[in-house]
């Protein structure tokens, strides 16, 4: 077995992720390197979920029976642990949607409905990057369409970067908001979160990060970040589907109006109009996830008790030797960063004029789940002339021994078309 | 039964005979609203230099929500500002202990028939309607003395 | 044991649901009576959720991973699940969200951006209910402040149902959009769904059902509905919370414009500008409730095997016992119909002037659990000239010795506070 | 191996050695995405009177939508539009097939070197990559008779 240091003690917490045992095609053990587009859920998850359902279900808020009392509590409860997580100031800038997507169109529909200071508008500009998941684009294209605002984004450098060099140029006194992603999902990039908060703070821009491919993977500090929103999702980082999160600070919480109408989200309510409770419940309308809140919740306990930064540190350990593999295969082209340098563990690649669904089929075959495609980010593969890219992305469980696997795999790959 | 442990007999008692409840002449008014259960209460504060010369109210409300108003009527009408502060605060405190604090004979003093609320503050779903009255009172006394209205005020 | 024509085995049923046995307040079985709230989940439910998450779990549609194609297999086939329990024409108007209030307001969301002939403005007018949930007023606020349209809405009658004497001039030629309950989660009142529909027809207004408090208990058939929409909540239904449904008519689906940008709803992306994919995938931004779909699937595979019909005729005699037993209890009175004719399990009541948060107090002490307030329907609430009520809600688990223990435990709060 | 079932000699032949490709004179010309993976084809029709005079395509994809683009130039080019569209059918029957279908003589004799794709037909997430060319294909042929445009067309 290849040892690498900061590696996580993966044999006992593989233990926990039962789907690890999984075999597929007729007896392979599944070598799941899909983790970008969602993780895996470790028992203690699952069992929150159970528990539950089996001894505590009821609608949360407005129940004095026991069981409502509870449900709330629980509820409640992975507020307070998702805060924690986080860093927030405060457990009520916590808001649960239903994935990181809704965070982001929450996001930009209060500001398509705000007044000033706020107001988006022909005269304002947004600003993005290239490198973004088209959940968060396209709420941003719809904004900028119903608005009539101006969308305006960060290109990206040969090696999978962002461009800041016309920095000046793109964050304008027009920008209203600059909403971009912590690390790319496509190309593991990390960005340098401190340059572009400080010019959107000296313009007066909001900030708005897509922490989705961060929270899971590394310490993440909303206040040290200084962004004005952050949000992220459920799935990819041990808890259930069904859930997301948007942090906002809580001033711009409380001036912001609200998205979706509802139960939950009221303060009064009469025919003619209604008053809005205050955040987090403004933005929650409707009987929230409930039980994936509180599965969300055991997920970060879950990773809390393993420690962000040694998980940061495993997947930067599996990076680098998986980097330094995948490059050793003729005719394999990483697209992003080629070093672990300010990148996360997700790895795009090409192999020759291979194309990724053939990889990935081969690859399937031999029990090693990989993505195809254009992983929800074509501009990206726009951007440097490729129609998709083969990823394979690592988590706190992945091991070295399945990176040969890859690595082997990929050779089959080449001979099978050869 | 756990139950008399939030129903005690004073509450019970202020909850049937309330103290200065209806509507009179105040310097300011405000009108809360437990949007959880649909608790509503407008209260008037008038302030006399230093002292509080009288709370009305009107409400409605379940038990809890209405023999807390009845107390604080009792226990602040007389006294002087600071004085209904440190009150207010104790009480808040109380409420918010979440059945951990048992009221000694300091906090007894302080908050005389009030201290009967302690086991309400074991039910997170009734501490609400306990602290209504509560803050409408600082919220309208803040107002009668020119700070800025509260956010709940419709 | 009392014995009532048309009973479910409740015995049997009994057993598949792990929380009905939970004991509180010192070994008291709790007695649920907050069905309409939510319901509670049924082992084979849980079972569908576990099984997923041990040995399926994915993210949809793009992966060419065995794994990435049996969750893709198990979400779709969801779909086809509840397309079929709701006699859906076709799949792709089954669009999952994540409760009923998302469904309403995505209706609400996609008229107020629609082109004409959808598009809603101030010469137009939405139409609603004095019985409306939240859910189903503040969507119709919010369009109506955002667009100039006019909310108007039926007036109720003293014995709780819709006063459509005025429906001519309730619902005119201006009108665009009729939205209204099936079932009143407060009332319990079955609404005259034809009479509404006719009217709207003639008018060339679209018709959104709530269907909410149907879906679960009784058969649900859209086309016989004859609706253009019909929302309804996964977890009043035996299904996971974080699952909602919305059935649209595929034409409008097709025209009307998306809501949520994000992953999975496109086409096609390029920085300046998109395309989007067919329905329902165009609705369901981001990576969608997969485990909570699948569970849902599952809860309407349980219904579907016991029998909507059969769960019906066991509500409504549950409903007949339990609206006579209620009326014996003095100074109780029903807010909403007094018989079992046209109205559902829900049955509010106020005793006295014993304020309902107290009734639900002393009535949870001997382990029912039964929900006071306004019940997000405090319209109603005003309408009847009282503060809140409470209601006891049953199900296809409920028994008629829940509702004695409810009559017994009435006559307990009536001499506490007496 | 499985595998086998889905890269079929016949296929990875007619993927390093696509017929017809390049783009050529045409009556009609669409442009067709498969927005799962982003598999693109542009595909011209040429047709003479009834007879299918040239296909030619452009496209970008993964082994299986290229074999079957190159497998549809070498089925349909020269054939009446009627027994063009027979071919079609045949092939949607069996690529929905689920792995369900064994291609007898009878449908052999149809579809010739596309029998091949009856594996592909187990892979759901394959399907849509070997019917693009054929979507594409009957959009385009559409068009050229004059009836109307199909949806995926950009
Ligand atoms: C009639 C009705 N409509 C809408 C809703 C909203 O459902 P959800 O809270 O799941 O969004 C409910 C339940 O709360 C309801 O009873
Ligand atoms: C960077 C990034 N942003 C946003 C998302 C959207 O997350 P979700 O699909 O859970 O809404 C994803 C994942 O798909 C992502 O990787």
């Amino acid at each position: 077995m290849t040892q690498l240091p900061g590696l996580l003690d993966t044999e006992a917490i593989r233990k926990d992720f039962p789907i690890l045992d999984r075999q597929v095609h007729d007896g392979k053990k599944v070598v799941y390197l899909d983790n970008a587009a969602t993780s895996q859920k470790p028992r203690q998850v699952l069992d929150a979920l159970n528990e539950y359902y089996e001894r505590h279900n009821a609608n949360v808020h407005r129940g004095v029976h026991v069981l409502a009392e509870e449900a709330t509590a629980l509820y409640e409860g992975a507020r307070d642990k998702v805060a924690a997580f986080v860093n927030a100031p405060s457990r009520d800038e916590v808001i649960f949607t239903k994935n990181a997507s809704e965070s982001l169109n929450l996001v930009a529909n209060m500001l398509g409905w705000a007044d000033d200071p706020y107001s988006v508008d022909r005269d304002t500009e947004i600003v993005i990057t290239e490198m973004e998941h088209h959940s968060n684009i396209v709420p941003w294209q719809l904004l900028s369409q119903r608005t009539g605002a101006k969308l305006k984004w960060f290109g990206l450098t040969d090696d999978g970067r962002l461009d800041l060099s016309d920095i000046e140029q793109v964050i304008t006194e027009k920008t209203k908001v600059v909403s971009f992603t912590l690390v790319s999902n496509i190309m593991g990039t990390v960005n340098p979160v401190e340059k572009i908060v400080r010019r959107a703070q000296d313009v007066g821009a909001l900030v708005v990060v897509d922490a989705s491919q961060a929270a899971p993977h590394m310490v993440l500090d909303v206040q040290a970040l200084q962004a004005d929103f952050v949000a992220f999702t459920g799935h990819k980082m041990c808890g259930p589907t069904g859930i997301g999160v948007l942090w906002g600070r809580q001033e711009l919480l409380e001036d912001l109006p609200p998205f979706l109408g509802g139960g939950e989200m009221i303060e009064t309510v009469t025919m003619n109009s209604s008053t809005y409770a205050p955040a987090p419940h403004k933005f929650e309308a409707g009987t929230p996830p409930i039980a994936q809140a509180v599965g969300l919740g055991a997920a970060v306990d879950y990773l809390g008790a393993i420690g962000m930064e040694k998980i940061q540190a495993h997947e930067h350990a599996i990076t680098e030797y998986a980097v330094r593999r995948l490059l050793e295969v003729p005719d394999l082209r990483i697209i992003g960063p080629t070093t672990a340098e300010d990148r996360g563990a997700a790895i795009s690649f090409t192999l020759g004029d291979i194309h990724p669904h053939d990889v990935g089929q081969v690859l399937d075959e031999q029990g090693i789940a990989v993505r195809v495609g254009h992983h929800c980010a074509r501009p990206v593969c726009l951007r440097y002339g490729i129609p998709a890219t083969t990823r394979a992305s690592f988590y706190l469980y992945s091991t070295p021994a399945e990176v040969d696997a890859l690595v082997d795999g990929l050779e089959h790959v080449r001979n099978f078309f050869g | 039964m756990k139950l008399d442990s939030m129903y005690q007999d004073v509450i019970l008692d202020h909850y049937k005979h309330p103290h200065g409840r209806g509507l009179r002449d105040g310097d300011a008014e405000v009108h809360h609203v437990n949007p959880t259960c649909g608790d509503e209460i407008t209260l008037r504060v008038k302030l006399d230099g230093e002292n509080i010369a009288d709370v009305s109210y009107e409400g409605q409300g379940c038990s809890i929500s209405q023999a807390s108003a009845s107390v604080l009527n009792e226990l602040l009408v007389g006294t002087k500002l600071d004085e209904a502060h440190r009150i207010q605060e104790t009480f808040l405190e109380l409420m918010q202990s979440k059945g951990r604090i048992e009221p000694d004979d300091a906090m007894e003093e302080v908050l005389e028939d009030a201290v009967a609320f302690a086991g309400v503050s074991k039910y997170p779903a009734r501490v609400k309607c306990a602290l209504l009255s509560w803050m409408a009172w600082k919220d309208a006394t803040a107002q009668a003395l020119g700070e800025s209205a509260g956010r709940n005020t419709v």
